[in-house]
C-alpha cells in the first residue's frame, strides 16, 4: 500500500513538473505577445494555415518596421501558437495556457466557429480581445461575448450575391443546393434558400453531404435527375474541390455553379477545365481594388506575400493580415495595450483597407458581428488559355462579364 | 488494506480538488480536467476491458450521447446542471441497456466491432437530428451560466464537479472490485462458459456492467461540453478518444483500480507535453503509438501488471 | 431411498447425428453412480444435457421434484447441481480462493461474499489445498487444477456433483488421494454421478453404475452385475479376465 | 428512374473496390483470426504510392499498381515480424491494439510528411453517358482491376502451393504445422498478401476520388461493413459484400438525404452481426 501511495505520488508529482515546465516568462516590456492555435493537422488545416501565412506577414512587416507604435513606444510582436488539431478538445486548455503561462495581450481565434465558441468562454472571462477569422457563422456572435471580433462577413450573407446573379441572368432557373453538413456550410446554406424563396427562384435539389465526403457521384447523379441549372453550396477546399472535379468528370450540365471557399484558392486551378466558369463568393480578391485608409494596398499586399510564401494569397490569408492590420489599428487608436482600451477603438472602427470597409456591430445581441465588410463574386475563367480569377460582381469591382451559362 | 484504497482515492480527490483551487490556478485546473476526464473514461472502460473482458472500442458514444442529453437539458430546456448531468446519465445507462442486450451476444473480437458500429450509426444519426441541431450540433450562450454565477465561476463548479465524477467512478471501480458482482464479472473475463456453469448469469450481468459502464462517462460528457460550450457530433462521438481511452488502460493495466487512474493520468500528461512541445508536436502520435506497441508486445499487463509481477505481494494490497 | 434425479427418454442429435438416444435413468440422495462406456458413447453430453448447457431434443430432467429441463446452467447449479468439467477449466487469471469463492457465491446457498470466503477456504482445506489457496489458477499442476476444479464445484455446497473424469492425467498416488476426497464427499451426503474410465476406481467407488454405448443405455446395475453382462464385456470391457480383476481388487 | 439505375451502376463499380479494400481485411482475419487496425493506414499509403508513382516519378495509374502491391506486400511482411508475430497467441484485445499502434505510427508519420492535407491524382478516362448520366472511365477501369485482382486471388488461393499451404494454416494452425508447414512464415505472407491487397485497393480509390492520410479511415471502417455482410474471413464474399454495400447505397440515395446513408449502413452493420454473426454469405474460413 504504502508503496502505491508513493508511486501514485511521485507520479502526480512528476506530471505537475511536466505540466508547469514552462514557468511563464513575464512578456518583456517591449513586445505584444498574441496567442492562438492553428489547425496544424486535421480536416481545416489548409484554410487554417493561409489564415496563419496571414498573420505571420503582418506580424514580420510590423517588426520590420520597428513594431507596434503605442504611444511614444514601440512593442514588437511576438506570436505563440499551439495545434489543436481542427479539435475543440484541448483548445480551451491551450487558451487558458495562452493567456495565463504564455501571457498573451491579445488572442486570435481558432479557425472555424465552433472552436472559436469554446475558445471564447475563456477569452472572455479574462477579457481578453480575441479577432476572429473563419468564424463566419453569425451565431458565434449572439452568445454574449464582448470581446470576439469578427473580420469576415457573416455566414448568411455568403451566397447572397450568387442568388442575385441566378435571378439576373435567368429568372426561372432550377436551383440544386448541395453542401458540406457542418455548421458553416449550413448556416450559408440555409441563408441562401431563403434568399431563393425571397427572389421566387425554385429550389429541386437540397441535400447536405458528410464534410469528409469524397464521392460526390449519387448528389450529382441526383442533381442530373432534378434538372437543376445553377448548383450552389459547398462547404472548404477538399469537398468544394472534389465536387468541382466530379460535376466536370461527370459532365453534369450545369448553367452556373457557385461554392464556397474552395474556388478562392489557388490551388483550385489545379483541377484545370473543370475549374472553369466556378463561382466563389470572395471576402477578397487580388484585383478587388478597394482605397485603403490604413495600411497597404491590395497589390501591395498580394505581391508582399507572394514574395515570401510563393503563391497568390486567399482571402483566408488576407483575411489573417487584415485581422492584424485592424488589431493594429485599434491599438495605435487606443494609444494602449489594455485590453479594455482596445475593445473601446474596436467597437469604435470604422476604417477602410485593402479587405474592404471593416465595422463591427456593437449592439448586445449581436456584437462583435461584421457589419461592414461586403463580399464580392469572383469567376474561374480561362483567358489566352490562363486560368485567371475574375470578380464578376458586384459591377463597381467587376474587372471581367460573368461566363453564364458555362454549357 | 481495504480502507488504505479508500484513503487513496479520497487523497487523490483532494488533491485533485484542492492544488488548482488554492492558487487559483486556472492553467493547472485546465490540466487536471482533461486528466480527470480521462480518468473517468479509462476507469469506467476498466470495468468492461479489465473486469469482463469485453473490448468497447467504441466507448465514446456513453461520453457523447451524455454530453448531448447534458447540453439540450441544461441548454436548450432550461434544467439546473445539477439535474440534467445525473439525467444524462441515466438516459445514458438506459439506452446503454438497450444497446448491450443486442450486442452482448456477440464475444470477442465481434463484440468489439459492433461497439464501434454503435458508435458510428449513432454518429450518423445524431448528425441528423434536428431536435440536438443535426451536425450544426448546439451552442450554449454566455448565458447559460449566469445561473451559476457566471462563467468565471462556472467552469470552477463544473471542474468541482468532474472531480467528483472521477472520484464516484474510482469509488465505483473499487467497489464492484471487491463485490460479489465484480467476481461474477471476473469470472465472465476468463471464462463465460465455466463462470455459466458456476452459477453467474452473464447475460444479465454483462447488460448491467455495460449499462453502468455508460453512466458516469456519460455525467462526464454532459459537464466537458456544457463547459466548451459547443456540441458537435464529430466531437462527440470521436473515435480516436475511444481507442486514447484504451491506450490509458493499457498503460496502466487493465483490471486494477490504481492502473486505470494511474494510466490515464499519465497518458494525459504525456498527449499534452507532446502536443505543446515544438520538437514532438509533429510526432506525437508516432511516439504514442510506439509507446502503445512496447506496452502490447512486452508488458501487455501494463504498469500494475508490471508491478505485480516483481513484487507479487502488491497483488493484494493493490485490488 | 427417493430418487434426488430422475432422467427419462432424454434424447439429443447434432445434425444428424444421434448422440445421446432416450437415456433413462435415476441417481438416489447420498448415492454413487458411475457412468461407463467407450469414447464418443455421449456420457459428456449427458451431463451437458443435464445441467444445460445443451437443451435436450426430448425427455426430461428432474431434480429433487423441480423439472429443471432445459434451464441454463446457472439456474441448475443453484437448485444444487454442481459439475466439473472433462478439460479443466479454471479462471487462470485468479487465484485458487477466488475460484472456489466464485463456485461458492453463486452456488445453491447465494452467500455473501465474506461468507463465500469462509466457506471456500473450508472446502480448499477439505480437498488438501489450503496451502495454494493465494495461487494464481494458472501456476498450478494439472493434479491440482483437477482438485481445483472438484473443490471449486464442491463450494457450490450441492446436493449431486457431476464428476467428468476427474480422475484422467493423474498418476497412481494423485489418484489415490483423489479418491480419499470423493469417499470424503459422500461421506458429506453429496450424491455423485462420475464420469470415468479408470474401472479399478469406478467399481470401487460406485453403488451402482450404467453402461452407455452409441448414446443408448446399454446396462445398468452393481459393478458386479454389469461387469458379468457380456453385452458390456463386448462392448466395452473386452477381456472378461480384466472385468474380474477389476471386480476381485475391490 | 434513369437516375435510380444510374446511381446503381455506380454503386456497383465502386462496390468492386470497396471489395478489394475489404478482401485484405478478411483474409487476414479469415487466416490468423486477427482483425487487422493498420488496414485504414495501409490503405492511405497505397493511395500515396500510387500518386507519388503516377505524380513523381510519370509512371501510368494501372501500371503503378504493381510496385503498389509489391510495397504493401513487403511492408506487410515487416510489419508482421515486428508487431503480429508475438500476439497472434493472445487474446484479441493485444492483437487489435499492436495492429492499431502499427496505425498511429504510419499515420502519425504520414501525418508529418504529407500533412492532413488533400492529395489528388490528377488524370481522367474517358467515360460513358447513358441518358445524361456518365460513368467515368476510371469508375469502370477500377472496378473491373477489383475483380481481376479478386479472381487472381482466388487462382492462387486454389491452384498454387503456397496458397493450399495458407488455406491449410486457416483451417488449423496445428495441423499444418505437423504436416512440415512453417506456420509462421506462411502467416506472415497471408499478412503481407492482406496489406499488399489494402494498398492496391488504396491505389485504385485514389484514381478515383481525392484523399487525405486519414482518408484510410473511412475505408477500414466499410471495410468492416462489407467483410460482416460478406462473412468473415470469405475473400469472394468480400467481393461480393462490397458490391452490395455499393448496391445499397447506390440505391437509397436516389430516395433519402445523403446524410442518411451512414446511419443505414452502420444499423445494418450492427444488425448483420448480430444476427448473422456469419455473413450473409457463407462461412468463417478462408477455404
Amino acid at each position: 500500500m504504502r508503496t502505491s501511495r508513493k508511486v501514485f505520488a511521485a507520479a502526480i508529482l512528476a506530471s505537475a513538473i511536466l505540466t508547469s515546465g514552462t514557468t511563464s516568462m513575464a512578456a518583456a516590456s517591449d513586445t505584444v505577445t498574441i496567442g492562438f492555435t492553428v489547425s496544424e493537422t486535421g480536416p481545416l488545416n489548409v484554410d487554417s494555415l493561409a489564415q496563419l501565412h496571414g498573420f505571420e506577414l503582418w506580424r514580420d512587416q510590423v517588426n520590420a518596421a520597428g513594431g507596434l507604435k503605442v504611444g511614444n513606444a514601440k512593442y514588437k510582436i511576438k506570436f505563440v501558437t499551439y495545434d489543436d488539431q481542427s479539435k475543440s478538445e484541448r483548445v480551451q486548455q491551450l487558451y487558458s495556457r495562452l493567456i495565463l503561462q504564455d501571457n498573451a495581450d491579445f488572442l486570435f481565434s481558432p479557425y472555424s466557429s465552433n472552436l472559436t465558441a469554446t475558445a471564447a468562454i475563456i477569452s472572455e472571462q479574462y477579457g481578453k480581445v480575441m479577432l476572429t477569422t473563419g468564424a463566419a457563422e453569425d451565431k458565434t456572435y449572439e452568445l454574449g461575448n464582448h470581446g470576439l471580433f469578427q473580420m469576415y462577413t457573416p455566414a448568411t450573407h455568403y451566397l447572397s450575391s450568387a442568388m442575385a446573379v441566378i435571378k439576373q441572368k435567368d429568372p426561372k432557373a432550377k436551383v440544386a443546393v448541395a453542401y458540406s453538413d457542418d455548421g458553416f456550410s449550413k448556416a450559408v446554406a440555409g441563408a441562401a434558400k431563403e434568399e431563393a424563396k425571397r427572389l421566387g427562384e425554385p429550389v429541386v435539389l437540397d441535400e447536405a453531404y458528410a464534410p469528409g465526403t469524397t464521392d460526390f457521384g449519387p448528389i450529382i447523379n441526383k442533381m442530373i435527375s432534378a434538372k437543376a441549372d445553377a448548383m450552389v453550396g459547398g462547404g472548404h477546399y477538399a469537398d468544394g474541390a472534389t465536387l468541382a472535379r466530379q460535376m466536370y468528370d461527370q459532365k453534369a450540365p450545369m448553367k452556373f455553379i457557385c461554392l464556397l471557399v474552395a474556388p478562392d484558392s489557388p490551388q483550385f486551378a489545379s483541377l484545370g477545365d473543370a475549374a472553369v466558369g466556378v463561382a466563389v463568393p470572395s471576402q477578397w480578391e487580388p484585383s478587388a481594388a478597394y482605397k485603403p485608409d490604413f495600411g497597404p494596398d491590395g497589390a501591395a499586399f498580394g505581391k508582399a506575400f507572394k514574395d515570401k510564401f510563393g503563391n497568390e494569397a486567399s482571402y483566408h490569408a488576407a483575411g489573417g493580415y487584415a485581422a492584424g492590420l485592424i488589431l493594429q489599428h485599434a491599438i495605435e487608436k487606443a494609444g494602449s495595450i489594455d485590453s479594455a482600451k482596445v475593445i473601446q477603438a474596436l467597437d469604435a472602427t470604422d476604417v477602410s483597407i485593402f479587405y474592404g470597409r471593416v465595422k463591427f456591430a456593437t449592439d448586445a445581441q449581436h456584437h462583435g458581428l461584421q457589419i461592414g465588410h461586403e463580399m464580392v463574386l469572383a469567376q474561374w475563367q480561362k483567358k489566352g488559355g490562363q486560368l485567371t480569377k475574375e470578380v464578376v460582381w458586384p459591377a463597381a469591382a467587376q474587372t471581367a462579364p460573368l461566363l453564364y451559362p458555362l454549357h | 488494506m481495504r480502507h488504505a484504497m479508500f484513503w487513496l482515492i479520497v487523497a487523490t480527490t483532494a488533491v485533485f480538488a484542492l492544488l488548482p483551487a488554492i492558487g487559483g490556478d486556472v492553467g493547472l485546473r485546465e490540466s487536471l480536467f482533461l486528466a480527470a476526464i480521462a480518468i473517468i473514461l479509462a476507469s469506467n472502460l476498466n470495468l468492461m476491458i479489465g473486469y469482463t473482458g469485453y473490448v468497447n472500442f467504441g466507448n465514446i458514444v456513453f461520453f457523447g450521447l451524455g454530453g448531448y442529453f447534458g447540453v439540450w437539458l441544461s441548454a436548450v430546456k432550461g434544467w439546473p446542471l445539477l439535474a440534467a448531468v445525473p439525467a444524462a446519465g441515466v438516459a445514458v445507462s438506459a439506452v446503454a441497456l438497450l444497446f448491450g442486450l443486442g450486442i452482448l451476444r456477440l464475444r470477442g473480437a465481434y463484440f468489439a466491432l459492433a461497439t464501434i458500429g454503435i458508435n458510428e450509426a449513432v454518429q450518423a444519426l445524431v448528425s441528423n437530428l434536428d431536435v440536438w441541431g443535426g451536425s450544426t450540433g448546439i451552442y450554449l450562450s454566455l448565458a447559460s451560466y449566469q445561473s451559476l454565477g457566471g462563467a468565471r465561476q462556472a467552469l470552477w463548479i463544473v471542474y468541482f464537479l468532474v472531480v467528483a465524477v472521477m472520484a464516484a467512478s474510482l469509488f465505483l471501480s473499487w467497489r464492484i472490485r471487491n463485490s460479489k458482482f465484480g467476481l461474477g464479472l471476473f469470472a465472465i473475463r476468463e471464462d463465460e462458459d465455466a463462470a455459466a456453469v458456476l452459477g453467474v448469469r452473464p447475460a444479465t450481468y454483462k447488460a448491467a456492467i455495460y449499462s453502468i459502464s455508460g453512466f458516469l462517462p456519460a455525467a462526464a460528457g454532459a459537464l466537458f461540453f456544457f463547459k466548451n460550450g459547443v456540441i458537435q457530433p464529430d466531437q462527440a462521438f470521436d473515435l480516436t478518444l475511444s481507442t486514447e481511452a484504451i491506450v490509458m488502460l493499457m498503460l496502466g493495466g487493465q483490471g486494477s483500480v490504481v492502473g486505470a487512474a494511474l494510466g490515464a493520468f499519465l497518458y494525459e500528461q504525456f498527449r499534452g507535453y507532446l502536443l505543446t512541445s515544438p520538437m514532438f508536436s509533429d510526432f506525437h502520435l508516432v511516439v504514442a503509438g510506439l509507446l502503445l506497441l512496447l506496452i502490447v508486445l512486452f508488458v501487455p499487463g501494463g504498469l500494475m501488471g508490471w508491478l505485480t509481477q516483481r513484487w507479487p505481494w502488491m497483488r493484494g494490497k493493490l485490488q | 431411498m427417493t430418487a434426488l434425479l430422475e432422467v427419462s427418454g432424454l434424447s439429443r442429435q447434432f445434425g444428424g447425428l444421434t448422440a445421446v438416444k432416450d437415456v433413462e435413468f435415476s441417481v438416489a440422495e447420498g448415492e454413487i453412480l458411475g457412468l461407463i462406456g467407450p469414447n464418443g458413447a455421449g456420457k459428456s453430453t449427458i451431463f451437458n444435457l443435464i445441467n444445460g448447457v445443451l437443451v435436450p431434443n426430448a425427455g426430461r430432467v428432474v431434480f429433487g421434484g423441480t423439472d429443471i429441463t432445459g434451464w441454463p446452467p446457472y439456474r441448475v447449479v443453484r437448485q444444487g447441481l454442481a459439475r466439473t468439467h472433462q478439460i479443466v477449466r479454471p479462471l487462470n487469471d485468479m487465484t485458487v480462493l477466488d475460484n472456489c469463492v466464485v463456485g461458492a457465491c453463486f452456488g445453491r446457498d447465494d452467500m455473501p461474499l465474506a461468507k463465500a470466503r469462509e466457506s471456500a477456504r473450508e472446502i480448499l482445506d477439505f480437498v488438501g489445498m489450503a496451502d495454494r489457496a493465494d495461487t494464481l489458477a494458472q501456476h498450478l499442476t494439472i493434479a491440482h487444477k483437477k482438485r481445483l476444479e472438484v473443490a471449486r464445484a464442491l463450494c457450490a455446497r450441492p446436493r449431486l456433483l457431476l464428476l467428468d473424469e476427474v480422475l484422467a492425467g493423474l498418476n497412481p498416488t494423485e489418484v489415490g488421494r483423489m479418491i480419499e476426497v470423493f469417499k470424503a464427499i459422500r461421506g458429506r451426503g453429496v450424491a455423485i454421478l462420475m464420469i470415468e474410465h479408470l474401472m479399478q476406481a469406478i467399481m470401487s467407488l460406485s453403488d451402482r453404475v450404467m453402461v452407455l454405448n452409441f448414446g443408448a443405455k446399454l446396462a445398468e446395475g452393481t459393478p458386479r452385475d454389469v461387469v458379468d453382462d457380456p453385452a458390456v464385456v463386448e462392448a466395452y470391457l473386452g477381456d472378461p479376465d480384466i472385468a474380474r480383476k477389476l471386480m476381485e481388487d475391490r | 428512374m434513369f437516375g435510380v439505375l444510374a446511381s446503381m451502376v455506380d454503386g456497383v463499380l465502386v462496390g468492386a473496390v470497396y471489395g478489394l479494400a475489404a478482401i485484405g481485411l478478411t483474409l487476414i482475419w479469415g487466416v490468423m483470426d486477427i482483425i487487422n487496425l493498420t488496414h485504414g493506414a495501409m490503405v492511405a499509403l497505397g493511395m500515396f504510392g500510387l500518386y507519388l508513382l503516377f505524380g513523381h516519378l510519370g509512371l501510368p495509374p494501372y501500371a503503378a499498381l504493381f510496385p503498389v502491391a509489391a510495397g504493401g506486400f513487403v511492408l506487410g511482411v515487416v510489419v508482421y515480424w515486428i508487431a503480429v508475430h508475438r500476439v497472434i497467441n493472445r487474446p484479441p484485445l493485444m492483437s487489435l491494439l499492436a495492429t492499431f499502434a502499427v496505425n498511429m505510427v504510419v499515420i502519425g508519420i504520414g501525418t508529418a510528411v504529407w500533412s492532413t492535407s488533400p492529395y489528388n491524382v490528377a488524370f481522367a478516362v474517358p467515360g460513358i453517358t447513358w441518358h445524361g448520366f456518365t460513368f467515368t472511365g476510371a469508375h469502370i477501369l477500377a472496378a473491373v482491376v477489383a475483380v481481376l485482382i479478386a479472381a487472381a486471388l482466388y487462382l492462387f488461393m486454389r491452384h498454387t502451393r503456397l496458397g493450399k499451404a495458407i488455406r491449410a494454416v486457416a483451417s488449423n494452425r496445428q495441423a499444418a504445422e505437423l504436416m512440415g508447414i512453417p506456420s509462421h512464415q506462411v502467416l506472415a505472407i497471408a499478412f503481407g498478401l492482406g496489406i499488399g491487397l489494402a494498398a492496391v485497393a488504396g491505389g485504385l480509390i485514389a484514381t478515383l476520388f481525392p484523399f487525405t492520410v486519414l482518408s484510410g479511415d473511412d475505408y477500414q471502417l466499410k471495410s468492416f461493413v462489407v467483410t460482416v455482410l460478406g462473412g468473415l474471413g470469405n475473400p469472394a464474399g468480400a467481393l461480393l459484400g462490397g458490391v452490395l454495400l455499393g448496391l445499397i447505397e447506390g440505391g437509397v440515395t436516389p430516395f433519402i438525404a445523403v446524410s442518411w446513408t451512414p446511419v443505414i449502413e452502420f444499423a445494418l452493420f450492427v444488425v448483420i452481426l448480430i444476427a448473422f454473426p456469419q455473413g450473409l454469405f457463407g462461412r468463417r474460413t478462408a477455404r
